[in-house]
């Protein structure tokens, strides 16, 4: 059973009465209609307290219509799609919509937290940096759990958010922020001119308050003069226009960030469509019509459900067609202000009066009002309001002093209006103070960006009209379009008038920043504590820190704490504005990089076949490598890795090796540039050979290292590891470009290109011959260690290098990688005979460690040529990358950490990476850090553990007896230090 | 090493099992060659977007030797009628076109040839330029019809509106988080535009997802990956 | 950020990477140029230790290496146009405002 | 005036009517025996060191803006002592003990909260690198411990570990690490501080440096007049390049802009610090509620404190990579601050050629957590000639001798570190 809407006007409105939309709040089911907020349609129910404040947990309503509401949070939706802290006014309804207030329990009418009202005197800004301090120990056990308890709105689900989010780019001549007058007309102006123009509206609705106003355009009313300009702007092809769609920052070079609501107004996303989009604009020009925020007053018990800001109450009549209250009193500083009476009293509200601070004004305003009955109460205040959760009455000060009771239910006021104009501070330009209207309004400006209307302080609807028109034709003309703008649409120049009414220190309960229940005792504490900077008055109480960002208290507060200092306002400041202007989803700034596609994944021409054979996958890098492929009866990936290593050193394995960088380096000086980026020489390598090779940084430690080979005489094809491959590709490209711009050579990742396995053990030959028959001589002859050779085979090019990383006999084949499933599967099919396996990174790994060949967990960015017992590789006959700075004292020092082996005393012992070594019988301390496991593993071929380690003048100790231990995982191994090298030291099968 | 194992087993390296090579592995066998995206065509219903992959593209990429730039536009004026268009544009000639991806370098498409493209034109620019192979190290996808801007707009961070990326324009740029070089093909017949986007192969499944997911809107529907599989197997010659 | 890349044209922030001052680049070598370089036939010796020795020059240059002007205000810096032609570009930019003024391959304007 | 829950109460019964600043916003007199340069964290550190221990109280903190406007008051509050390296280790383990006791030491309560830091690994090799780095804190001392994937999931079951593109394999914990209030650190300085003696000058730019015929410092020039010290200490990070310019001096820095976000407060959620292994991503959970993350510097040299949305975009994506329920939690602020990025990624306090003049720089990332042991070492440098041991390896001219401290191994690129 629906609650009737019993705030629903009859007629006025752009609600679509035809379209009855059901939802619930805290359970019960209610009914509003297509075009309202969950506010407007909360109110058309009669629903007043919405909320519960941070702090003292405070009964809190609507105060807004709009997105800086303070007040009106609630957990939208259900389950996993839970949506914490959403404005009420900004959440656009749908059918079956549910939310639920926050931060209450354990009901919203009845909140145990209100308890915390009661402490208010305690708990007053900054009282937590006073107190908790003692006894050591319960600030994390007892003051701090209460205090996170307490604190906080709404709850995350703590579940994988099942919508979708992506990005998208968008260029532009002009965008336009805010489909207002101004904005209509400046989107208007260029988009007849020609421009490309995007208009971006974070209302469903364009037309902003020509949607909330009962004002007149070109003779029409305001909406409806806003519907046939929307109407115009779909026709013209230049221009796009964007509701839901929020530009929360401005960024470097005209580009702007935006979020799109693409489904936030349906029950869940249609498919194939996310829950909302990030946009990134580039915008040539941009046009800042954003509007304005009404200010609320500062007086006591401002914070009561049915108080709520003037405009709003508009907002609530005229567009949405709800009637907030019935009986009402107006508390005004404007001109503006009065609009409120009339509209409300329009559509059958009772005023009971108008209190306007200002001794004088307008008559016509008062002739007006006293025609409806209200009592008029100039230079008057509001001393106090009343109901327990809702408004049921206000006591008014008239200039006398005299003070009344009136029985009211909504309380509506008008401080003036702050220019929405965060998005011109963004890159750092500074408000300038407006006497005018007592606001802020834009100083400096981003390069590009124009600003009309009310975010320029503009408040009439006229001038607002005149200044968006003239703001987009100016666009248009500056990035050369000349068409013809049409005119300015028309409207009455009517004046907001106002005076300023600051907040003034002594009222009690009287708040400034409603969220965090900051009052007007907060600020004076502030500055009475020397929390005097407004960056400072914000840290201290808060004020602003919530997450209506400030945009209603901050100005209040820093005019209250003007007032304490003496000072004028613009000479106290304002905090800056920094992006986002709304709060934006984590979830839309991530879009479709999330879960399995946080990162892209490279498979290699070898994945399938892979997968096909039972591998199991490891990432390296973005690569998926094969890590093993398990065999039926195995126990675990040890037992297949053995299998796999011993398969390498007893018969032949192949490996897909894809995934190493592959550098294709050309042109005369080819061979010299390779000296200069290596540090042995490689111009005098002969063409059909390879060579091992080292890089440096320019400070002298290790890049990276590999191997080229030279396929011609101005023709090298470089190696780098997997990890390095990107980093080395930079590295060469920035030698060529900006180091050495004369030399004749040319770059070209081919890492693509080719798909390359290796093929190692005693066996390899054999296979090879039985793949590649006649079409090429593997002889140790025609192709000895480190020989490179290239052939056609089976209609593709073949690139055939014999190298070894497993220190078997060992070739790696390289076909273009369209055809290197076909290879794998065709080195399977040629060498089963021979009992051929496949083997992953991890047999890989042992492979090398075994034969001491250092990877990336020894090439860590900190050790040189030198640690790890390459540094004869450094040629003293030319120079080249990092050989100068290799040189420096810390680099050459005989103590540093070099390369050694370890192996267990125990031969059952085990070893672990990360371990630290420490002489027999010394403490556990940095002083006895000898240095560290880099890379340990099980040797199949010695049948025990091994290790490869760093270790304090590593080589001098060959022989000595040491600790590998483990802190962490609470082993103490006792280990013999070794030459690095665990097989085959002479080399002896890699040369078979 | 991975973390958690029991002390390795005793098994053998069971798979060792020599015998005599197998007829299957001869050496005259040919090898069939599997396109980057898997040969991968679809469409969304209403034809808003129609995705292809062009096969069998000879790939290179060609960089002037230093100095050699005019020598090198001048030969291919030359022997293939190309006039070679300077910046991030398109010459096309016949069933060669040159994509300006750098300063004095281009990526050489060919409208067959797969790798002994790059032979024949790294013999035509003997001298003047390195060409590198790429046949095998891009899969490129044909992207067609009224939807194509609006998909690629959520990922590729340059202006393709036809005003600021006219016929014959390219880029190298990013989908997403991949890397792409994109031209604007000849429109189709319909008049409805074209873009060819170029991918590194390894990066096509991840691509592919990005396609997919960004269109998905349109009705491109996902369907299991139509990425390597048994198509590659050896086959002897016919 | 936008970067007018000489090649490609203007294109968003996010296709660059920033290396580091143009000024220190190169500072840690010595300066030649390929053809007067002695790398033709250099291979490293048999007989050579384990690493280079200490370097006479290696302070001077590290200070190149290492000391930066990190002005506030007008910087030429080295970005590379990773995503796009890939090419280096020497980017002349107010470090205060991030307007860019200038961008040159730094190819051609070179040390 | 003590703060207590006592004299809290006292006061709440007078309206908190009696209330001092708790600082004296001093006027800058003509003369210190030492000028401590910048107000943040390090500085007012250092000066409240100098008076405390050293009994040096004739100091003055020079400050162009209001105390805590740099990066003390734009990070993400995290305090930790899980570094590898030796020169490191010890002294961040200094820093640690010193935020253990911070709060008796200050009177003043800068929520020091040790909830625990979690470092996640996603692969064998960074699972050694943490084992190695785990290890490094034992032998120094510091605690940490190994968690396996289970033992993680166990403790946050709310991370992504069904579906990641790189999957938590485990992770190194140090419990002792957390966070801390950072303005609170600013003010509890400045009040101990200014209790014992020490000027504190707001609104006060240092625009030159004055040197003696013999070119020792002899003060600085000001927007406030000329001021002189025999004794200078810099402690400006993101701004060290320019006042060391003053002096004549170029410095290993590069100034880089580090973005940091805060959504919306929710109820606790994440009761620990959390730093994801295959990102830069990096969250931990306000008493407030909201949710304080970010990840890594923008990536090109800068000096307005302000970032671009690539960055913004790939912290989130971290974020949402590592915590799936993310992507309904808003992002509520993001701030921008300067950082000092040195040529290994570690920081420099020490003496400079410049005699009485002394430089605190360099601080990347790790300023914050840094705040107490700077403060202490620069004190003890500043008051006595000598450097505190745990700062010792912190020397100026580490590069040229090539006894750089580079945790990541990146070389000399400032932005890798």
């Amino acid at each position: 059973m629906r609650d009737v809407q019993s705030h629903r006007l009859d007629a006025a409105g752009l609600v679509d009465r035809a379209r009855p939309l059901g939802f619930r709040f805290d359970g019960r089911a209610y009914e509003g209609f297509l075009g309202d907020t969950l506010a407007s349609a909360l109110l058309a129910n009669g629903v007043r307290l919405v909320g519960r404040s941070f702090k003292y947990h405070r009964p809190r309503g609507i105060v807004t219509a709009g997105p800086e509401e303070p007040n009106a949070l609630v957990a939208l939706r259900e389950g996993a799609r839970r949506e914490p802290n959403s404005k009420a006014t900004a959440v656009e309804l749908f059918d079956g919509l549910s939310a639920r207030s926050q931060n209450r329990w354990p009901s919203l009418a009845f909140d145990a937290g209100a308890v915390n009202g009661l402490l208010a005197p305690l708990l007053v800004a900054g009282f937590y940096y006073k107190t908790f301090k003692w006894p050591s120990g319960f600030w994390e056990r007892v003051y701090e759990p209460a205090i996170r308890r307490a604190a906080g709105l709404g709850r995350s689900s703590g579940l994988p958010d099942p919508d979708s989010y992506e990005g998208a780019y968008a260029f532009c001549d002009l965008l336009v922020i805010g489909a207002g007058p101004a904005g209509l007309a400046a989107a208007l102006a260029a988009g007849r001119a020609g421009a490309r123009v995007i208009l971006c509206e974070e209302d469903f609705a364009l037309g902003g308050r020509l949607l909330c106003e009962r004002d007149a355009v070109d003779g029409r009313p305001a909406a409806a003069w806003a519907a046939r300009a929307v109407a115009e702007l779909a026709t013209l092809p230049g221009v796009t226009l964007m509701a839901r769609t929020a530009v929360f920052g401005a960024y470097d070079g005209g580009t702007f960030g935006a979020v799109e609501k693409v489904s936030d107004h349906l029950a869940v996303p249609d498919p194939g469509r996310p829950r909302q989009r990030l946009w990134r604009i580039a915008a040539r020009r941009s046009v800042l019509a954003a509007g304005a925020i009404e200010r609320p007053l500062v007086f006591p018990g401002n914070d009561r459900p049915g108080v709520m800001m003037a405009a709003a109450s508009r907002s609530y009549v005229n567009r949405f067609g709800v009637l907030p209250g019935r009986r009402v009193a107006v508390l005004t500083a404007t001109d503006d202000g009065w609009r409120a009476a009339f509209d409300l009293a329009e559509r059958g509200a009772r005023i009971e009066a108008v209190i306007d601070p200002r001794p004088a004004g307008p008559p016509a305003l008062e002739e007006r009002a006293r025609r409806l009955g209200a009592r008029l109460l100039r230079g008057g205040r509001v001393a106090g309001t009343h109901g327990r959760l809702g408004l049921t009455g206000v006591t008014v000060a008239a200039a006398g002093g005299r003070t009344e009771r009136l029985p009211v239910d909504l309380l509506v006021m008008s401080g003036g209006y702050n220019p929405n104009l965060a998005l011109t501070t963004h890159l750092g330009a500074r408000p300038a103070w407006s006497e005018e209207i007592a606001a802020f309004v834009p100083g400096g400006l981003p390069p590009g960006m124009s600003v009309a209307g009310a975010a320029r302080g503009t408040l009439s609807l006229g001038a607002a009209l005149r200044e968006g028109h003239a703001a987009g034709r100016e666009a248009a003309e500056a990035c050369g379009l000349g068409g013809c703008a049409g005119e300015a649409p028309r409207a009455d120049d009517e004046a907001a008038g106002l005076a300023a009414s600051w907040p003034v220190a002594g009222a009690r309960k009287a708040f400034v920043d409603f969220q965090h229940d900051v009052t007007v005792a907060d600020v004076a504490l502030a500055h009475r504590e020397g929390f005097r900077s407004v960056e400072l008055l914000k840290r201290y109480t808060t004020l602003g820190m919530a997450t209506d960002q400030g945009k209603l208290s901050n100005l209040n507060g820093h005019a209250l704490m003007a007032g304490l200092l003496g000072r004028p306002i613009p000479e106290v400041g304002t905090t800056a504005a920094r992006a986002p202007t709304v709060p934006v989803a984590i979830g839309a700034l991530a879009g479709h990089a999330r879960g399995r596609h946080f990162k892209p994944t490279r498979l290699t021409a070898g994945h399938a076949l892979a997968a096909e054979r039972g591998a199991t996958f490891v990432e390296a890098g973005q690569w998926l490598r094969p890590q093993w492929f398990a065999a039926p009866g195995e126990a675990d990936w040890l037992a297949t890795v053995t299998r796999e290593v011993r398969a390498v050193r007893e018969a032949v394995g192949i490996c897909d090796v894809s995934t190493l960088g592959k550098i294709d380096v050309q042109g005369p000086d080819a061979g010299a540039f390779l000296d200069r980026v290596y540090v042995n020489g490689f111009s005098g390598l002969p063409v059909g050979r390879a060579r091992y090779g080292v890089m440096l940084r320019e400070d002298g430690f290790v890049l990276d290292d590999g191997t080229a080979a030279r396929l011609a005489p101005d023709h090298f094809v470089v190696s780098t590891t997997t990890a390095n491959a990107a980093r080395v590709m930079k590295h060469l490209t920035y030698c060529a470009q900006v180091l050495w711009p004369e030399a004749d050579v040319q770059l070209a990742s081919v890492t693509e290109a080719w798909a390359q396995y290796a093929v190692a053990g005693p066996r390899a030959r054999r296979l090879l011959e039985a793949l590649l028959g006649a079409a090429a001589d593997v002889s140790d002859a025609a192709l000895p260690f480190m020989g490179a050779r290239e052939f056609e085979w089976a209609g593709v090019p073949v690139r055939l290098f014999r190298l070894s990383f497993s220190g078997e006999l060992a070739y790696e084949i390289a076909v273009p990688a369209a055809y290197g499933d076909a290879l794998g599967r065709a080195l399977l099919a040629a060498g089963a005979f021979l009992g051929v396996a496949p083997y992953g990174s991890e047999a890989l790994g042992v492979l090398r460690i075994e034969k001491g060949h250092v990877a990336g967990n020894e090439i860590s960015g900190t050790t040189t040529a030198g640690d790890l017992g390459l540094g004869r590789l450094m040629s003293r006959k030319k120079d080249f990358v990092g050989r100068a700075l290799a040189g420096r004292p810390g680099l050459v020092d005989p103590d540093r950490l070099r390369l050694v082996g370890l192996r267990p005393l125990d031969p059952a012992g085990r070893l672990s990476g990360g371990a630290h070594l420490l002489a027999p019988g010394a403490a556990a301390t940095t002083a006895n850090d000898l240095g560290y496991v880099t890379s340990a593993a099980f040797s199949p071929s010695l049948g025990r553990w091994i290790a490869l380690a760093l270790l304090r003048r590593g080589p001098e100790r060959i022989g000595e007896h040491l600790r590998a231990v483990d802190l962490l995982r609470g082993t103490d191994v006792p280990v013999e230090v070794c030459p690095p090298v665990f097989v085959d030291p002479e080399g002896v099968r890699l040369h078979a | 090493m991975p973390e958690a194992a029991s002390m390795p087993g005793t098994s053998r390296p069971g798979t060792s099992r020599p015998g005599t090579p197998s007829p299957g592995a001869a050496a005259e066998a040919s090898l069939r060659p599997v396109p980057a995206f898997g040969g991968l065509a679809a469409s969304s219903p209403d034809g808003r977007l129609v995705v292809r992959e062009r096969e069998g593209l000879g790939l290179a990429t060609v960089t002037a030797r230093r100095g050699r730039g005019g020598d090198l536009a001048e030969v291919l004026r030359a022997s293939r009628g190309l006039v070679l268009r300077p910046g991030p544009t398109v010459s096309r000639a016949g069933d060669l076109a040159l994509v300006g991806t750098g300063p004095e370098t281009w990526f050489a498409v060919g409208a067959g040839g797969g790798w002994r493209f790059s032979r024949a034109l790294a013999a035509t620019l003997a001298g003047l330029a390195a060409v590198a192979d790429q046949s095998s190290g891009y899969g490129v996808l044909r992207l067609s019809g009224p939807a194509v801007r609006a998909v690629l707009a959520k990922g590729v961070p340059v202006d393709l509106h036809p005003s600021a990326f006219a016929a014959g324009d390219a880029a190298v740029t990013l989908a997403g988080h991949v890397g792409i070089v994109l031209w604007r093909a000849e429109d189709r017949a319909d008049g409805e535009e074209a873009f060819d986007v170029a991918v590194f192969r390894s990066y096509a499944e991840s691509f592919r997802h990005w396609l997919f997911a960004s269109a998905a809107e349109f009705g491109l529907a996902d369907g299991p990956a139509p990425g390597p599989g048994t198509a590659g197997a050896v086959s002897r010659p016919a | 950020m936008r970067i007018a890349c000489p090649f490609c044209g203007s294109r968003d922030l996010r296709e660059f990477s920033f290396l580091g001052d143009a000024g220190a680049a190169g500072a840690g070598l010595p300066g030649a140029g390929p053809g007067a370089g002695p790398g033709a036939g250099a291979e490293a010796g048999a007989d050579a230790g384990p690493g280079a020795g200490p370097d006479a020059d290696a302070g001077a240059r590290a200070e190149a290496v290492y000391l930066r002007d990190n002005p506030a205000g007008r910087h030429r810096g080295l970005w590379y146009h990773e995503a796009g032609c890939r090419s280096w570009l020497a980017v002349t930019r107010d470090t205060r405002t991030h307007a860019i003024f200038a961008v040159e391959l730094a190819r051609e304007g070179a040390r | 005036m003590r703060y207590s829950l006592l004299s809290l109460a006292a006061n709440a019964l007078r309206g908190h009517a009696g209330w001092r600043p708790a600082w004296r916003d001093a006027a800058p007199k003509a003369a210190y025996d030492a000028v401590v340069v910048g107000g943040g964290g390090h500085g007012l550190a250092t000066a409240y060191y100098l008076a405390r221990n050293h009994g040096l109280a004739d100091v003055a903190v020079l400050e162009k803006g209001w105390i805590g406007s740099g990066n003390a008051g734009r990070n993400t509050t995290i305090i930790r002592s899980n570094y590898l390296l030796p020169g490191n280790s010890a002294f961040y383990e200094l820093s640690m003990r010193l935020w253990e006791g911070l709060e008796a030491d200050l009177n003043y309560n800068a929520m020091v909260s040790q909830r625990g830091v979690l470092n996640l690994f996603h692969s064998d090799a960074q699972r050694d690198a943490a084992v190695r780095r785990g290890n490094a804190m034992r032998l120094e001392g510091i605690d940490a411990e190994l968690l396996s994937a289970d033992e993680v999931r166990r403790a946050l079951p709310f991370l992504n570990f069904d579906d990641a593109r790189f999957p938590i394999r485990g992770g190194l914990r140090q419990r002792r690490g957390g966070t801390a209030r950072h303005d609170a650190v600013v003010w509890g300085y400045a009040r101990a501080a200014s209790e014992r003696g020490v000027d504190i000058v707001q609104n006060c730019e240092v625009t030159g440096i004055l040197r003696d015929p013999a070119g020792a410092v002899a003060g600085v020039e000001t927007s406030r007049g000329t001021i002189r010290a025999g004794k200078v200490g810099v402690a400006v990070a993101g701004h060290s390049s320019r006042v060391a310019a003053m002096a004549g001096l170029r410095l290993p820095i590069e100034s880089h802009v580090l973005q940091a976000f805060v959504s919306e407060a929710i109820k606790p959620l994440l009761d620990t610090v959390v730093t994801f292994g295959a990102g830069h991503f990096y969250i931990s959970q306000s008493d407030k509620g909201g949710l304080v993350f970010g990840g890594d510097i923008d990536g090109y040299n800068s000096y307005a404190q302000r970032g671009n949305l690539p960055t913004v975009e790939d912290v989130c994506e971290g974020g949402m990579a590592l915590m799936p329920a993310l992507g309904r939690v808003r992002v509520l602020r993001s701030w921008g601050g300067i950082m000092d990025m040195s040529m290994d990624g570690s920081p420099i306090i020490d003496a400079t050629p410049v005699p009485g003049l002394f430089l605190n720089a360099g601080w990347c990332y790790g300023g914050f957590k840094a705040t107490p042991a700077s403060g202490h070492c620069f004190a003890r440098l500043i008051a006595t000639g000598t450097p505190e041991p745990a700062a010792a390896a912190y020397r100026l001219d580490r590069f040229l001798r090539g006894a750089t401290i580079d945790e990541k191994g990146q070389g000399a690129q400032a932005n890798l570190h």
